[in-house]
Protein backbone atom coordinates (compact mmCIF):
# COMPACT_ATOMS: atom_id res chain seq x y z
CA UNK A 1 0.00 0.00 0.00
CA UNK A 2 2.64 2.61 1.35
CA UNK A 3 4.71 0.99 -1.93
CA UNK A 4 1.72 1.84 -3.95
CA UNK A 5 0.98 5.57 -2.25
CA UNK A 6 4.54 6.66 -3.25
CA UNK A 7 4.43 5.67 -6.77
CA UNK A 8 1.48 7.52 -7.08
CA UNK A 9 3.43 10.48 -5.70
CA UNK A 10 6.31 10.14 -7.69
CA UNK A 11 4.44 10.09 -10.91
CA UNK A 12 1.84 12.98 -9.55
CA UNK A 13 5.00 15.18 -9.10
CA UNK A 14 6.90 14.45 -11.75
CA UNK A 15 4.02 15.31 -14.24
CA UNK A 16 3.94 18.12 -12.25
CA UNK A 17 7.06 18.89 -13.03
CA UNK A 18 6.83 18.84 -16.28
CA UNK A 19 3.99 21.21 -16.53
CA UNK A 20 5.97 23.50 -14.79
CA UNK A 21 9.31 23.32 -16.77
CA UNK A 22 6.85 23.60 -20.05
CA UNK A 23 5.42 26.59 -18.45
CA UNK A 24 8.67 28.53 -17.79
CA UNK A 25 10.06 27.15 -21.42
CA UNK A 26 6.66 28.98 -22.95
CA UNK A 27 7.51 31.95 -20.99
CA UNK A 28 10.77 32.50 -22.00
CA UNK A 29 10.57 31.11 -25.78
CA UNK A 30 7.05 31.79 -27.16
CA UNK A 31 6.90 35.25 -28.90
CA UNK A 32 4.24 37.18 -27.70
CA UNK A 33 2.45 38.29 -24.28
CA UNK A 34 -1.25 36.26 -25.32
CA UNK A 35 0.42 32.66 -25.98
CA UNK A 36 3.01 33.66 -22.81
CA UNK A 37 -0.12 33.63 -20.89
CA UNK A 38 -1.64 30.61 -22.15
CA UNK A 39 1.47 28.58 -21.24
CA UNK A 40 1.39 30.01 -17.81
CA UNK A 41 -2.16 29.34 -16.91
CA UNK A 42 -0.92 26.09 -17.62
CA UNK A 43 1.27 25.53 -15.12
CA UNK A 44 -0.46 27.06 -12.53
CA UNK A 45 -3.55 25.24 -12.68
CA UNK A 46 -2.11 21.67 -13.44
CA UNK A 47 1.29 21.97 -12.54
CA UNK A 48 0.79 23.10 -9.01
CA UNK A 49 -2.64 20.69 -8.76
CA UNK A 50 -0.32 17.46 -9.73
CA UNK A 51 2.01 18.33 -7.00
CA UNK A 52 -0.56 18.51 -4.63
CA UNK A 53 -1.91 15.62 -5.26
CA UNK A 54 1.28 13.47 -5.14
CA UNK A 55 1.84 15.33 -2.07
CA UNK A 56 -1.71 14.69 -0.45
CA UNK A 57 -0.88 11.04 -1.00
CA UNK A 58 1.92 11.56 1.72
CA UNK A 59 0.36 13.92 4.07
CA UNK A 60 -0.07 12.35 7.55
CA UNK A 61 -3.35 14.03 8.80
CA UNK A 62 -6.41 14.77 7.54
CA UNK A 63 -5.48 18.63 8.37
CA UNK A 64 -2.35 18.58 6.41
CA UNK A 65 -4.18 17.37 2.98
CA UNK A 66 -7.11 19.86 4.24
CA UNK A 67 -4.20 22.74 4.07
CA UNK A 68 -2.66 21.67 0.64
CA UNK A 69 -5.80 21.72 -1.33
CA UNK A 70 -6.69 25.20 0.21
CA UNK A 71 -2.95 26.32 -1.13
CA UNK A 72 -4.14 25.14 -4.76
CA UNK A 73 -7.87 26.55 -4.25
CA UNK A 74 -6.18 29.55 -3.55
CA UNK A 75 -4.01 29.52 -6.37
CA UNK A 76 -6.63 28.75 -8.69
CA UNK A 77 -9.07 31.71 -7.37
CA UNK A 78 -5.99 34.32 -8.14
CA UNK A 79 -4.86 33.13 -11.60
CA UNK A 80 -8.62 32.47 -12.78
CA UNK A 81 -9.06 36.46 -11.44
CA UNK A 82 -6.21 37.73 -12.65
CA UNK A 83 -5.99 36.26 -15.60
CA UNK A 84 -8.29 38.28 -17.28
CA UNK A 85 -7.22 41.73 -16.18
CA UNK A 86 -3.47 40.54 -17.09
CA UNK A 87 -4.95 39.60 -20.56
CA UNK A 88 -6.60 43.21 -20.78
CA UNK A 89 -3.35 44.83 -19.74
CA UNK A 90 -1.47 42.90 -22.32
CA UNK A 91 -4.28 44.08 -25.20
CA UNK A 92 -3.69 47.53 -24.16
CA UNK A 93 0.02 46.76 -25.14
CA UNK A 94 1.26 48.54 -22.14
CA UNK A 95 4.83 49.19 -22.86
CA UNK A 96 7.19 48.66 -20.35
CA UNK A 97 10.75 49.98 -20.10
CA UNK B 1 11.12 9.80 -0.78
CA UNK B 2 12.81 12.67 1.09
CA UNK B 3 15.36 12.68 -1.25
CA UNK B 4 13.12 12.74 -4.51
CA UNK B 5 11.27 15.47 -3.23
CA UNK B 6 13.89 17.50 -1.95
CA UNK B 7 15.44 17.17 -5.66
CA UNK B 8 12.04 17.83 -7.05
CA UNK B 9 11.92 21.56 -4.93
CA UNK B 10 15.45 22.02 -6.26
CA UNK B 11 14.08 21.34 -10.13
CA UNK B 12 11.11 24.19 -9.44
CA UNK B 13 13.23 26.78 -7.77
CA UNK B 14 15.67 26.19 -11.26
CA UNK B 15 12.57 27.00 -13.17
CA UNK B 16 11.35 29.79 -11.37
CA UNK B 17 14.88 31.25 -11.30
CA UNK B 18 14.83 30.79 -14.89
CA UNK B 19 11.49 32.76 -14.82
CA UNK B 20 13.28 35.68 -14.03
CA UNK B 21 14.76 36.48 -17.14
CA UNK B 22 11.46 37.36 -17.77
CA UNK B 23 10.75 39.51 -15.13
CA UNK B 24 14.26 41.18 -16.07
CA UNK B 25 13.52 41.70 -19.38
CA UNK B 26 10.14 42.26 -19.68
CA UNK B 27 9.15 43.71 -22.06
CA UNK B 28 5.59 44.59 -21.34
CA UNK B 29 4.68 45.15 -18.26
CA UNK B 30 1.86 42.42 -18.69
CA UNK B 31 5.11 40.28 -19.13
CA UNK B 32 6.56 40.92 -15.82
CA UNK B 33 3.90 40.70 -14.01
CA UNK B 34 2.86 37.69 -15.02
CA UNK B 35 6.13 36.24 -14.72
CA UNK B 36 5.87 37.41 -11.04
CA UNK B 37 2.70 35.40 -10.59
CA UNK B 38 4.86 32.42 -12.02
CA UNK B 39 7.19 33.34 -9.85
CA UNK B 40 4.66 33.06 -6.73
CA UNK B 41 2.87 29.93 -8.09
CA UNK B 42 6.67 28.55 -8.36
CA UNK B 43 7.25 29.32 -4.75
CA UNK B 44 4.30 28.06 -3.26
CA UNK B 45 4.89 24.02 -5.29
CA UNK B 46 8.97 24.76 -3.67
CA UNK B 47 7.31 25.12 -0.11
CA UNK B 48 5.27 22.34 -0.21
CA UNK B 49 7.52 20.13 -1.87
CA UNK B 50 10.21 21.46 0.88
CA UNK B 51 7.69 20.87 3.46
CA UNK B 52 7.02 17.23 2.54
CA UNK B 53 10.44 16.50 2.08
CA UNK B 54 11.53 17.81 5.56
CA UNK B 55 8.47 17.40 7.75
CA UNK B 56 8.01 20.50 8.25
CA UNK B 57 4.59 21.74 8.23
CA UNK B 58 5.40 25.32 8.95
CA UNK B 59 6.30 25.55 5.48
CA UNK B 60 2.78 24.50 4.27
CA UNK B 61 1.79 27.54 6.29
CA UNK B 62 4.09 29.34 4.79
CA UNK B 63 2.85 28.29 1.37
CA UNK B 64 -0.95 29.24 2.03
CA UNK B 65 0.61 32.75 3.30
CA UNK B 66 2.27 33.28 0.21
CA UNK B 67 -0.80 31.79 -1.88
CA UNK B 68 -2.75 34.65 -0.03
CA UNK B 69 -0.30 37.24 -0.76
CA UNK B 70 0.50 36.47 -3.79
CA UNK B 71 -3.14 36.63 -5.38
CA UNK B 72 -3.60 40.45 -3.31
CA UNK B 73 0.42 41.42 -5.41
CA UNK B 74 -1.16 40.03 -8.45
CA UNK B 75 -4.23 42.46 -8.18
CA UNK B 76 -1.97 45.09 -6.87
CA UNK B 77 0.53 45.23 -9.99
CA UNK B 78 -2.50 44.81 -12.51
CA UNK B 79 -4.56 47.63 -10.63
CA UNK B 80 -0.76 49.89 -10.26
CA UNK B 81 0.18 49.36 -14.00
CA UNK B 82 0.45 52.82 -15.68
CA UNK B 83 -2.30 53.22 -17.42
CA UNK B 84 -4.46 50.72 -16.13
CA UNK B 85 -7.57 53.27 -15.88
CA UNK B 86 -7.92 53.55 -12.04
CA UNK B 87 -7.68 57.70 -11.08
CA UNK B 88 -10.27 60.10 -11.58
CA UNK B 89 -9.38 63.07 -14.04
CA UNK B 90 -6.89 64.85 -11.80
CA UNK C 1 28.26 27.21 4.15
CA UNK C 2 24.57 28.72 3.28
CA UNK C 3 25.30 31.57 6.58
CA UNK C 4 28.34 32.24 4.91
CA UNK C 5 26.65 32.65 1.11
CA UNK C 6 23.90 34.22 2.43
CA UNK C 7 25.92 36.19 4.92
CA UNK C 8 27.97 37.77 1.85
CA UNK C 9 24.81 38.64 -0.12
CA UNK C 10 23.89 40.61 2.41
CA UNK C 11 27.00 42.52 2.03
CA UNK C 12 26.60 42.95 -1.61
CA UNK C 13 23.01 44.16 -1.00
CA UNK C 14 24.00 47.40 1.46
CA UNK C 15 26.80 48.49 -1.51
CA UNK C 16 23.78 48.12 -4.26
CA UNK C 17 21.67 49.61 -2.14
CA UNK C 18 23.61 52.64 -0.98
CA UNK C 19 25.06 53.01 -4.28
CA UNK C 20 21.13 53.40 -5.76
CA UNK C 21 20.52 55.53 -2.76
CA UNK C 22 23.51 57.50 -3.57
CA UNK C 23 23.14 57.28 -7.48
CA UNK C 24 19.82 57.37 -8.55
CA UNK C 25 17.81 61.33 -8.78
CA UNK C 26 14.38 59.40 -8.37
CA UNK C 27 12.77 59.68 -4.76
CA UNK C 28 10.94 56.30 -5.19
CA UNK C 29 13.84 54.23 -6.44
CA UNK C 30 15.81 55.73 -3.31
CA UNK C 31 13.48 54.49 -1.19
CA UNK C 32 13.32 51.14 -2.96
CA UNK C 33 17.62 51.23 -2.92
CA UNK C 34 16.78 51.76 0.92
CA UNK C 35 14.70 48.52 1.21
CA UNK C 36 17.92 46.94 -0.13
CA UNK C 37 20.36 48.07 2.07
CA UNK C 38 17.83 47.31 4.64
CA UNK C 39 17.07 44.18 3.44
CA UNK C 40 21.63 43.29 3.21
CA UNK C 41 21.89 43.98 6.72
CA UNK C 42 18.52 41.56 7.80
CA UNK C 43 20.08 38.96 6.23
CA UNK C 44 23.71 39.64 7.72
CA UNK C 45 21.67 39.05 10.97
CA UNK C 46 20.30 35.75 9.95
CA UNK C 47 23.61 34.49 8.59
CA UNK C 48 25.10 35.29 12.49
CA UNK C 49 21.17 33.61 13.83
CA UNK C 50 22.19 30.72 11.62
CA UNK C 51 25.69 30.46 13.02
CA UNK C 52 24.54 30.24 15.73
CA UNK C 53 22.78 27.09 15.82
CA UNK C 54 22.97 25.94 19.56
CA UNK C 55 20.98 23.60 21.71
CA UNK C 56 18.86 21.82 19.40
CA UNK C 57 17.44 25.13 17.30
CA UNK C 58 18.62 25.39 13.70
CA UNK C 59 19.50 29.30 14.27
CA UNK C 60 20.00 31.41 17.11
CA UNK C 61 16.44 32.91 17.94
CA UNK C 62 17.36 36.36 19.36
CA UNK C 63 18.64 37.81 16.08
CA UNK C 64 15.93 36.02 14.35
CA UNK C 65 13.48 38.44 16.77
CA UNK C 66 15.31 41.34 15.55
CA UNK C 67 15.27 40.62 11.98
CA UNK C 68 11.15 40.26 12.70
CA UNK C 69 10.90 43.85 14.49
CA UNK C 70 13.02 45.13 11.62
CA UNK C 71 11.35 44.27 9.12
CA UNK C 72 7.84 46.04 10.40
CA UNK C 73 10.12 49.22 11.30
CA UNK C 74 11.62 49.21 8.09
CA UNK C 75 8.06 49.35 6.45
CA UNK C 76 6.38 51.48 8.63
CA UNK C 77 9.47 54.09 7.82
CA UNK C 78 9.01 52.88 4.08
CA UNK C 79 4.96 54.49 4.10
CA UNK C 80 5.85 56.89 5.86
CA UNK C 81 8.81 58.40 3.37
CA UNK C 82 6.34 57.71 0.26
CA UNK C 83 3.72 59.71 1.76
CA UNK C 84 6.22 62.69 2.53
CA UNK C 85 7.50 62.24 -1.23
CA UNK C 86 3.81 62.54 -2.34
CA UNK C 87 3.12 64.93 -0.51
CA UNK C 88 6.28 67.20 -1.70
CA UNK C 89 5.05 66.31 -5.25
CA UNK C 90 1.42 67.96 -4.01
CA UNK C 91 3.01 70.89 -2.84
CA UNK C 92 5.61 71.22 -5.74
CA UNK C 93 2.56 70.66 -8.24
CA UNK C 94 0.85 73.83 -7.06
CA UNK C 95 1.73 77.17 -8.66
CA UNK D 1 28.17 20.19 -3.04
CA UNK D 2 24.77 19.06 -1.50
CA UNK D 3 21.49 19.82 -3.35
CA UNK D 4 20.87 22.46 -0.43
CA UNK D 5 24.39 24.12 -1.46
CA UNK D 6 22.89 24.16 -5.31
CA UNK D 7 20.03 26.05 -4.09
CA UNK D 8 21.83 28.35 -1.81
CA UNK D 9 24.08 29.69 -4.93
CA UNK D 10 20.55 29.93 -7.11
CA UNK D 11 18.98 31.80 -4.68
CA UNK D 12 21.93 33.91 -4.26
CA UNK D 13 22.21 34.88 -7.46
CA UNK D 14 19.09 35.17 -8.62
CA UNK D 15 18.05 38.04 -5.60
CA UNK D 16 21.38 39.60 -6.57
CA UNK D 17 20.14 40.23 -10.32
CA UNK D 18 17.10 41.64 -9.06
CA UNK D 19 18.45 43.83 -7.00
CA UNK D 20 20.89 45.36 -9.29
CA UNK D 21 17.87 45.43 -11.63
CA UNK D 22 16.12 47.67 -9.11
CA UNK D 23 18.74 49.83 -8.70
CA UNK D 24 19.21 50.32 -12.69
CA UNK D 25 16.33 50.26 -13.86
CA UNK D 26 14.73 53.08 -16.26
CA UNK D 27 11.19 52.98 -15.20
CA UNK D 28 9.91 53.17 -11.66
CA UNK D 29 7.12 50.71 -12.23
CA UNK D 30 9.56 48.18 -13.56
CA UNK D 31 11.92 48.64 -10.52
CA UNK D 32 9.22 48.10 -8.33
CA UNK D 33 7.96 45.25 -10.04
CA UNK D 34 11.18 43.48 -9.15
CA UNK D 35 11.48 44.78 -6.19
CA UNK D 36 8.17 42.32 -5.53
CA UNK D 37 10.07 39.71 -6.82
CA UNK D 38 12.97 40.37 -4.54
CA UNK D 39 10.81 40.33 -2.01
CA UNK D 40 9.57 36.75 -2.72
CA UNK D 41 12.64 35.50 -2.90
CA UNK D 42 14.17 37.24 0.03
CA UNK D 43 11.53 34.54 2.01
CA UNK D 44 13.16 31.69 0.12
CA UNK D 45 16.76 32.80 1.43
CA UNK D 46 14.72 33.30 5.18
CA UNK D 47 13.78 29.10 4.62
CA UNK D 48 17.23 28.24 3.98
CA UNK D 49 18.58 29.87 6.93
CA UNK D 50 15.66 28.38 8.87
CA UNK D 51 14.10 31.18 10.38
CA UNK D 52 10.50 30.44 8.98
CA UNK D 53 8.96 33.07 11.03
CA UNK D 54 10.82 35.73 9.46
CA UNK D 55 10.20 33.98 6.04
CA UNK D 56 6.48 34.52 6.64
CA UNK D 57 6.99 38.09 7.73
CA UNK D 58 8.86 39.05 4.79
CA UNK D 59 6.55 36.86 2.05
CA UNK D 60 3.55 39.19 3.99
CA UNK D 61 5.06 42.34 4.03
CA UNK D 62 8.07 42.67 1.86
CA UNK D 63 5.94 41.51 -1.24
CA UNK D 64 2.38 41.98 -0.55
CA UNK D 65 1.70 45.19 1.26
CA UNK D 66 4.96 47.33 0.32
CA UNK D 67 4.20 46.05 -3.54
CA UNK D 68 1.03 47.77 -2.98
CA UNK D 69 2.47 50.91 -1.28
CA UNK D 70 4.86 51.56 -3.88
CA UNK D 71 2.80 50.94 -6.65
CA UNK D 72 0.38 53.10 -5.45
CA UNK D 73 3.18 55.63 -5.33
CA UNK D 74 4.77 54.93 -8.82
CA UNK D 75 1.20 55.89 -10.37
CA UNK D 76 0.73 58.75 -8.47
CA UNK D 77 3.94 60.36 -8.92
CA UNK D 78 3.11 59.32 -12.77
CA UNK D 79 1.11 61.88 -12.81
CA UNK D 80 2.11 64.79 -10.21
CA UNK D 81 5.76 64.12 -11.96
CA UNK D 82 8.51 64.26 -9.35
CA UNK D 83 8.82 66.55 -6.58
CA UNK D 84 12.19 67.12 -6.95
CA UNK D 85 13.66 67.79 -10.41
CA UNK D 86 17.16 66.75 -9.56
CA UNK D 87 19.76 66.15 -12.30
CA UNK D 88 21.40 62.89 -12.62
CA UNK D 89 25.25 62.84 -11.03
CA UNK D 90 27.89 63.15 -13.80
CA UNK D 91 29.68 60.00 -15.06
CA UNK D 92 32.77 60.67 -12.42
CA UNK D 93 30.89 61.16 -9.25
CA UNK D 94 28.74 57.64 -10.20
CA UNK D 95 31.95 55.76 -10.94
CA UNK D 96 33.00 57.32 -7.54
CA UNK D 97 30.20 56.48 -5.60
CA UNK D 98 30.45 52.38 -7.11
CA UNK D 99 33.82 52.82 -6.17
CA UNK D 100 33.08 53.82 -2.22
CA UNK D 101 30.08 51.60 -2.47
CA UNK D 102 31.88 48.16 -3.57
CA UNK D 103 34.17 48.98 -0.64
CA UNK D 104 32.03 48.77 2.22
CA UNK D 105 30.31 45.56 0.77
CA UNK D 106 34.40 44.19 0.91
CA UNK D 107 34.67 45.92 4.41
CA UNK D 108 31.20 44.04 5.72
CA UNK D 109 32.21 40.72 3.58
CA UNK D 110 35.43 40.61 4.92
CA UNK D 111 34.10 40.86 8.28
CA UNK D 112 31.04 38.23 7.64
CA UNK D 113 34.59 35.86 6.51
CA UNK D 114 36.39 36.61 9.96
CA UNK D 115 33.48 35.71 12.46
CA UNK D 116 34.48 33.94 15.30
CA UNK D 117 34.17 30.26 15.15
CA UNK D 118 32.26 28.49 17.36
CA UNK D 119 29.99 31.57 17.03
CA UNK D 120 28.34 33.02 20.37
CA UNK D 121 25.09 32.11 20.69
CA UNK D 122 21.97 32.88 22.85
CA UNK D 123 19.98 29.76 22.16
CA UNK D 124 20.51 27.72 24.67
CA UNK D 125 19.75 30.67 27.55
CA UNK D 126 16.78 31.23 25.22
CA UNK D 127 15.55 27.01 25.32
CA UNK D 128 16.83 26.84 29.20
CA UNK D 129 13.80 30.04 29.56
CA UNK D 130 10.95 28.98 27.45
CA UNK D 131 9.39 26.33 29.70
CA UNK D 132 8.56 29.22 31.94
CA UNK D 133 6.79 30.81 29.47
CA UNK D 134 5.12 27.57 28.45
CA UNK D 135 5.93 28.16 24.56
CA UNK D 136 7.21 26.23 21.88
CA UNK D 137 8.13 28.73 19.51
CA UNK D 138 11.36 30.53 20.36
CA UNK D 139 11.04 33.85 18.48
CA UNK D 140 7.57 34.26 20.00
CA UNK D 141 9.16 33.94 23.05
CA UNK D 142 11.94 36.53 22.66
CA UNK D 143 9.50 38.45 20.96
CA UNK D 144 6.24 38.53 23.76
CA UNK D 145 8.99 37.55 26.73
CA UNK D 146 12.60 38.03 27.25
CA UNK D 147 12.72 41.05 24.82
CA UNK D 148 8.77 41.94 25.04
CA UNK D 149 10.48 45.89 25.61
CA UNK D 150 11.49 45.72 22.04
CA UNK D 151 7.94 44.75 20.62
CA UNK D 152 6.08 47.07 22.89
CA UNK D 153 8.25 50.15 21.40
CA UNK D 154 7.62 48.33 18.09
CA UNK D 155 3.88 48.49 18.42
CA UNK D 156 3.97 52.05 19.49
CA UNK D 157 6.53 52.83 16.14
CA UNK D 158 3.58 51.54 14.30
CA UNK D 159 1.38 54.06 15.95
CA UNK D 160 3.19 56.92 15.82
CA UNK D 161 3.66 56.04 12.09
CA UNK D 162 0.72 56.19 11.33
CA UNK D 163 0.38 59.43 13.37
CA UNK D 164 3.18 60.87 11.20
CA UNK D 165 1.44 59.91 8.32
CA UNK D 166 -1.87 61.99 9.02
CA UNK D 167 0.18 64.82 10.31
CA UNK D 168 0.99 65.20 6.28
CA UNK D 169 -3.00 65.31 5.65
CA UNK D 170 -4.06 69.05 3.71
CA UNK D 171 -6.17 71.21 6.07
CA UNK D 172 -8.99 70.80 4.31
CA UNK D 173 -8.64 67.32 3.95
CA UNK D 174 -8.24 66.65 7.86
CA UNK D 175 -10.45 63.62 9.11
CA UNK D 176 -11.64 62.44 5.56
CA UNK D 177 -11.23 59.35 3.93
CA UNK D 178 -7.92 58.01 2.87
CA UNK D 179 -6.67 56.78 -0.54
CA UNK D 180 -7.49 58.02 -3.16
CA UNK D 181 -10.87 56.56 -4.90
CA UNK D 182 -10.76 53.29 -7.71
CA UNK D 183 -13.59 52.44 -9.83
CA UNK D 184 -15.70 50.24 -8.79
CA UNK D 185 -15.70 46.71 -10.37
CA UNK D 186 -18.92 44.66 -9.33
CA UNK D 187 -18.44 41.84 -11.37
CA UNK D 188 -15.83 40.20 -12.93
CA UNK D 189 -12.78 38.51 -11.70
CA UNK D 190 -11.60 41.45 -9.39
CA UNK D 191 -14.88 41.84 -8.02
CA UNK D 192 -15.20 38.07 -7.22
CA UNK D 193 -11.46 37.74 -6.12
CA UNK D 194 -12.39 40.53 -3.44
CA UNK D 195 -15.35 38.76 -2.04
CA UNK D 196 -13.93 35.45 -1.65
CA UNK D 197 -10.36 36.15 -0.82
CA UNK D 198 -11.39 38.09 2.78
CA UNK D 199 -12.92 35.10 4.07
CA UNK D 200 -10.39 32.49 3.23
CA UNK D 201 -7.49 34.93 4.44
CA UNK D 202 -9.52 35.51 8.06
CA UNK D 203 -9.33 32.04 8.45
CA UNK D 204 -5.57 31.57 8.10
CA UNK D 205 -4.46 34.65 9.68
CA UNK D 206 -6.04 33.20 13.18
CA UNK D 207 -4.58 29.89 11.87
CA UNK D 208 -1.19 31.95 11.92
CA UNK D 209 -1.75 33.77 15.23
CA UNK D 210 -2.82 30.75 16.48
CA UNK D 211 -0.16 28.21 16.20
CA UNK D 212 2.27 31.36 16.48
CA UNK D 213 2.66 30.00 20.16
CA UNK D 214 4.29 26.44 18.97
CA UNK D 215 5.32 26.45 15.61
CA UNK D 216 6.43 29.50 13.11
CA UNK D 217 3.52 32.07 13.05
CA UNK D 218 2.50 34.91 14.95
CA UNK D 219 0.76 38.18 15.57
CA UNK D 220 3.00 40.30 13.07
CA UNK D 221 2.37 37.99 10.20
CA UNK D 222 -1.42 37.43 10.99
CA UNK D 223 -1.44 41.45 11.29
CA UNK D 224 0.09 41.54 7.51
CA UNK D 225 -2.61 38.66 6.70
CA UNK D 226 -5.64 40.68 7.88
CA UNK D 227 -4.40 44.43 6.49
CA UNK D 228 -4.18 42.88 3.14
CA UNK D 229 -7.49 41.39 3.06
CA UNK D 230 -9.09 44.51 4.55
CA UNK D 231 -7.52 46.43 1.66
CA UNK D 232 -8.59 44.27 -1.33
CA UNK D 233 -11.94 44.86 -1.34
CA UNK D 234 -11.36 49.16 -1.19
CA UNK D 235 -8.65 48.00 -4.30
CA UNK D 236 -11.72 46.22 -6.32
CA UNK D 237 -13.71 49.86 -5.44
CA UNK D 238 -16.18 47.73 -3.08
CA UNK D 239 -15.91 48.97 -0.18
CA UNK D 240 -14.41 52.62 1.05
CA UNK D 241 -12.01 53.51 3.60
CA UNK D 242 -13.12 54.64 6.52
CA UNK D 243 -12.60 58.23 7.36
CA UNK D 244 -9.75 59.11 9.58
CA UNK D 245 -11.76 61.23 11.87
CA UNK D 246 -13.74 58.01 13.47
CA UNK D 247 -13.26 57.26 16.40
CA UNK D 248 -13.18 53.98 16.62
CA UNK D 249 -10.45 53.91 13.81
CA UNK D 250 -8.11 55.71 16.23
CA UNK D 251 -9.14 53.84 19.13
CA UNK D 252 -8.24 50.47 17.19
CA UNK D 253 -4.63 51.96 16.58
CA UNK D 254 -4.18 52.68 20.31
CA UNK D 255 -5.37 49.64 21.90
CA UNK D 256 -2.96 47.05 20.93
CA UNK D 257 0.38 49.32 22.35
CA UNK D 258 -2.36 50.31 25.51
CA UNK D 259 -2.85 46.71 26.22
CA UNK D 260 0.26 45.92 26.30
CA UNK D 261 1.44 48.49 28.64
CA UNK D 262 -1.45 47.48 30.53
CA UNK D 263 -0.08 43.81 30.86
CA UNK D 264 3.54 45.46 31.34
CA UNK D 265 2.32 47.33 34.56
CA UNK D 266 -0.15 44.41 35.74
CA UNK D 267 3.64 42.56 36.02
CA UNK D 268 4.90 45.13 37.77
CA UNK D 269 2.23 45.20 40.63
CA UNK D 270 2.19 41.37 40.58
CA UNK D 271 5.53 40.31 39.92
CA UNK D 272 7.75 43.27 40.89
CA UNK D 273 9.25 43.98 37.50
CA UNK D 274 7.00 45.95 34.15
CA UNK D 275 6.25 43.27 32.14
CA UNK D 276 7.02 40.59 34.35
CA UNK D 277 4.55 37.50 33.56
CA UNK D 278 3.18 35.51 37.00
CA UNK D 279 3.92 32.35 36.49
CA UNK D 280 1.88 29.81 35.39
CA UNK D 281 -0.45 32.77 34.01
CA UNK D 282 2.30 33.95 31.08
CA UNK D 283 1.11 32.01 28.13
CA UNK D 284 -2.80 33.27 28.88
CA UNK D 285 -1.13 36.60 29.27
CA UNK D 286 0.89 36.59 25.93
CA UNK D 287 -1.94 35.48 24.15
CA UNK D 288 -4.68 38.02 25.04
CA UNK D 289 -1.80 40.43 24.24
CA UNK D 290 -1.35 39.16 21.07
CA UNK D 291 -4.56 38.52 19.80
CA UNK D 292 -5.59 42.38 20.88
CA UNK D 293 -2.40 43.93 19.01
CA UNK D 294 -2.74 41.62 16.03
CA UNK D 295 -5.90 43.87 15.31
CA UNK D 296 -4.49 46.89 16.05
CA UNK D 297 -1.31 46.44 14.17
CA UNK D 298 -3.25 45.05 10.89
CA UNK D 299 -5.52 48.47 11.03
CA UNK D 300 -2.28 50.53 11.54
CA UNK D 301 -0.65 48.49 8.63
CA UNK D 302 -3.56 49.12 6.27
CA UNK D 303 -3.56 52.61 7.49
CA UNK D 304 -0.11 53.20 6.81
CA UNK D 305 -0.81 51.60 3.30
CA UNK D 306 -3.32 53.70 2.28
CA UNK D 307 -1.52 57.36 3.64
CA UNK D 308 -3.02 60.50 4.72
CA UNK D 309 -6.93 61.37 4.06
CA UNK D 310 -7.50 63.61 0.60
CA UNK D 311 -9.64 66.12 -0.41
CA UNK D 312 -12.47 64.97 -2.36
Amino acid sequence: MTLLLDAFTVAAVLAGLLFFVAGTAGLLRFPDTASRLHALTKADHLGLGLIVLGLAAQAESAGGVLRLFAVWALVLLSSAASGPILARLARRGGAGG
Amino acid sequence: MAEALGAAALLVLATVVAGLARVLRGPGIADRVMAAQLLGTGGIAVLLLLGAATGTPGLTDAALTLALLAAFATVALARGAPGEDGDPPA
Amino acid sequence: MTATVFGLLGAALVGIGLFGLLARPEPLLRILAFNLLGGGVFLVFGAVARRGAAAGLAADPVPQAIVLTGIVVAFAATTLAVALVLRLAEAEDRP
Amino acid sequence: MTAGHLADLLIAAAILALALGVVLARQVFTAVALFVAFGLLMGFAWVRLEALDVALTEAAIGAGLSGLLLLGAARRLARTGAPVDEKPPRRAQVVAIGIACATVTAALGAAILALPDPAPSLAPMVVASLPALDLGNPVTGVLMGFRALDTLLEAAVLALAVIGIWALTPNRAWGGAPGWTQPRATEGPLALLARLLPPFGIVVAAHVLWVGADAPGGKFQAAAILAAMWLLPWMAGLAAPPPTGAAWLRAAVAVGPLAFILAGFGGLLLEGAFLAYAPGAAKATILAVEVVLTGSIAVALALLVLGPAVAR
